[in-house]
């Protein structure tokens, strides 16, 4: 009789639940929700935190070295407007029941992912330019519909996000506009880092659709619109006029308009190359995680500090209020 | 006061900003919390914004046609005329701190006192710095105190830090012949009149920090001659990198 | 095959001993002992003495008036074509050693081979550097086997190193367009005929070392198109910027 | 009796010690000496010793930086040439009897002394000029003399570094007739080191005579033939038509040439300056020692892993023996 019950009483939260979504209400953290719901937010929001901050890296690298002043202020604003993405996602996250400390473990330990575009690494000024208009670019196309997600924290977390990352896309655009009205060394520069980002800036929309999983589920709970593959294809409609504009080719042969669908097609991907990065064999895999590795580890007498004098001060306070 | 006198005097005030917020800058992405990595970044952003206004002003007075990245990039180590305290290696946190408390406390009293310099460019670039610095001081402060007063460990790296670096203080409070002759023309800062106060305000909060107050007598000098550290050469050949490699082109 | 494929090739060679001379240059004076630093001088001046005599025959070969410095200082990091193997940085003495060992165990399969070129210059070059490096693999083999046979810590270290070095390895026998083509024509080597013989002389003495073959499956590569690592852009800055500085001037 | 007896051999030895120096004859390890002969042997030859060690930093400081391909390779054999020198100078030492390690101590805790010279940076390509033109110059005029010291293993490890220190002034010189036959930049960045150079150089002769402890006993030892006042004038003597034919001008406004005595007249000597960098005030004196500590300390394992390789390897052999 209990287990009926129970189950009953399930089988209600549950209706709840799935008719606040259809009615695109959002979910919130003291409401009630699935397990898998949580365990899957924890998981999207959570790689999606780790994305923020391990991005870091491979733009920080230029920081010393950005050729202007004023290019080294937009970038370090850039760079902390990561850190800020980052801190937003975490708290997101958070929500879901689980702590900082606990998300930051499964980073380092490599239990969780991160977008392995940042496993690629920079070389030249130019690809400072290329990240901003290829990487954030797709990744303004994934992430604009998490904006009117399901679930409260990350669909807000995400308006302020998207609307940062367009400003950065921007501004990386406008990196590569500067560097194909310069030189010809600059052109050349300019025309290299779309060589190396291109493809890998495909990749980030997703593995093809038959070999990504959960993509039911996840349009269900609007953590997905389209998928990957059409995501892919509005990418590339809107990246190749861009580059057109700057006057780069487009590295890839097969790359072509089609006046019959509207669209591009374009050359085969190369998904080895994808999985061997996705399982930690990019060029700067191990350097990444042990860049954040060792800045939590080398911190811990910091925060130790910071909390111990806090421990102080309520002591003293309590002392004096006695 | 000639033109020469102004720049040079700019470069003395400007140049710190510049390095101390390139040697910030280095950290970006490797703090010991988020929440600080942000912090440190704005202090690096409100420094290299605070550089560029000097620098488009030494452009202006310059009588070459040169502009803020010629400044910033192009000189050689000898001409740059930062205190040797700035320039400083991100040893460990506890390093960060300091030199960055050390040099806070020094460039918002400096500042309170360009406020009311007879040039308007420095006043308004003092008037709008004032506000980021008393923000930097109360950071730099505020941790200064929980690593003096946290854990055993905390303490001895913050004392290290503070004995290591306090031989630096000194030259914060050097005159140069140009930054006298800017100051007789009432545009620039005597900075000996609060170098008392200073060490009151530092003194008084590292003994908030339960740390020691070093007993040194003699400190170290060169940086306001162009005379720097060994440190000083790798900061340049990095920050000056694209400049040198690729010049004469719009970035 | 043109001049443009030998000089490719040549920087395919070359490369390798400057920058892997530069990074050893970075420890003297910061060993372990007296006697490996001035070891380790030793082999950074061996291979920076193979590296000019590369160096001043693409001078030779170029159309352009250019001299081995133009060629060893005045290139883009895209133009250097060493493998990533050896601008992987000095993290320990282990890393070091390990990484020696690797490369000279190659490198001295390369120069066996090379001294047979119907190329004079390779001939003559491949001569001289042979008995340098014949000491080079000496050197770092013994020491790979004290580090690994020695202390439970130092065979932790090396096993370290040898973990993280090992996916280095393969681009070793990576064959470019230009490369190919110099090979075809008698002067260049084909290193794939002796990735066998490399791979069951280093798998012997890490076995010797009592120490693990990792098992990998998949290699880094990219240098040698000059995709390189984030350390060499500052491995240039440092090493250039003298020549970037000061350009068209003689030391 | 018995302590009589003692005293009087004790008077023996010390005729025959005595007489050997007066002889020219070198006093060699297993040779009978006074206890204060050793320790000042020990303190002055290790004091040397430190002093080509550290004497390797400022120098080494500019190898990743030298501007060209031949300039880098000399200035990697200079150092290692000092590496060489500190080398036979701690096997001179280690023949009275102190090990290794405890020389390496003394310098590490500060307890021994280095050529205060070493703790000034080098800021420009031309100090590496200016080191080997002035610092191995004067360092020449000290050590000459030294050749023929009474001590034999001290005495013929001199002769090997003398030549080499001369060789390497010789380098130097050339390192600055290089930039001053180039453009002004050239020849301003020489003179700016020769400015930086001439005073701390002039020190390195040591205190004035007056300020000066140990002299006799040394002159008698033949650790010393000339005073310092006397060595400091042949330097100056030496360099400043050196300086003439470069044209630098030495950074002293009371250098003249004095037709009575044939020789310069100099300006004062800020000797506040070079106590200070003696006891340590010195730009670089903490950064020498720690880098030498860092090196010795962060070396240990590798040290560790040797001797337990060499332990495993002889009893291997004993074993196959038996």
């Amino acid at each position: 009789m209990e287990n009926m019950k129970e189950k009953e009483q399930m089988k209600s939260l549950e209706d709840i639940f799935e008719a606040k979504i259809a009615r695109d209400e959002k979910i919130e953290p003291k409401d009630w929700m699935p397990e898998k719901y949580r365990k899957t937010h924890i998981r999207q929001i959570s790689q999606h935190a780790h994305s923020e901050i391990v991005g870091m890296l491979p733009e920080g690298n230029w920081i010393t070295r950005a050729p202007s002043l004023r290019r080294k202020v937009a970038l370090l604003a850039k760079v902390q407007d990561e850190a800020g993405h980052g801190l937003y996602l975490y708290s997101a996250c958070e929500t879901l029941g689980i702590s900082r400390e606990e998300l930051y473990h499964q980073l380092h330990s490599g239990k969780a992912k991160y977008s392995s575009i940042f496993n690629y690494p920079t070389l030249t000024w130019a690809d400072i330019g290329a990240i901003g208009w290829l990487v954030d670019g797709a990744a303004i196309i994934n992430q604009v519909p998490l904006c009117s997600t399901s679930f409260g924290p990350y669909a807000r977390a995400m308006v302020r996000v998207c609307k940062e990352e367009s400003f950065h896309q921007r501004q990386g655009y406008e990196i590569m506009m500067t560097l194909c009205n310069g030189t010809q060394e600059q052109k050349d520069m300019a025309q290299d880092a779309l060589n190396r980002w291109w493809w890998p800036s495909l990749m980030m929309l997703g593995p093809t659709d038959d070999e990504s999983t959960h993509t039911e589920q996840s349009m269900k709970w609007k953590l997905k619109r389209k998928t990957n593959d059409e995501l892919r294809q509005q990418f590339i409609d809107q990246t190749v006029p861009q580059a057109d504009i700057l006057g780069l080719k487009v590295p890839d042969e097969d790359l072509k308009y089609n006046n019959e669908t509207g669209h591009y097609d374009f050359g085969e991907i190369d998904w080895e190359e994808f999985w061997q990065v996705v399982k930690g064999h990019g060029m700067c895999n191990k350097e990444r995680i042990s860049a954040r590795k060792n800045a939590w580890d080398k911190g811990e007498w910091v925060r130790d500090a910071a909390i111990a004098y806090a421990d102080k001060q309520t002591e003293k306070e309590v002392k004096e209020a006695v | 006061m000639t033109n020469e006198n102004l720049i040079q005097y700019i470069y003395g005030i400007a140049d710190n900003s510049l390095i101390l917020g390139q040697r910030i800058s280095e950290l970006c992405g490797h703090g010991p919390t988020l929440e600080t990595d942000i912090a440190m970044t704005n202090m690096a952003l409100d420094l290299l914004g605070q550089t560029r206004s000097y620098y488009q002003y030494v452009a202006e007075l310059s009588s070459k046609d040169i502009t803020e990245d010629d400044v910033a990039f192009l000189r050689t180590e000898r001409e740059y005329k930062n205190v040797l305290l700035v320039e400083q290696p991100n040893t460990d946190f506890a390093y960060i701190i300091v030199r960055q408390y050390f040099f806070d406390v020094f460039h918002f009293m400096l500042l309170k006192e360009l406020e009311n310099s007879k040039n308007v460019n420095f006043q308004a670039i003092a008037k709008k710095s004032l506000k980021e610095v008393s923000y930097h001081k109360r950071f730099s402060g505020d941790w200064l105190k929980r690593l003096g007063d946290g854990t055993e460990e905390s303490k001895q790296k913050a004392q290290k830090a503070v004995d290591d670096l306090w031989v630096y203080t000194d030259e914060l409070f050097h005159m140069t012949d140009h930054d006298k002759k800017v100051a007789e023309a009432g545009y620039g800062v005597d900075v000996t009149i609060f170098k008392t106060a200073y060490y009151e305000t530092i003194t008084a909060l590292l003994k908030e920090a339960t740390l020691n107050i070093p007993d040194v007598k003699y400190f170290q000098k060169g940086g306001k001659n162009g005379i720097h550290t060994e440190h000083m050469g790798f900061i340049l050949s990095d920050m000056q990198y694209m400049q040198r490699t690729y010049p004469d082109m719009k970035w």
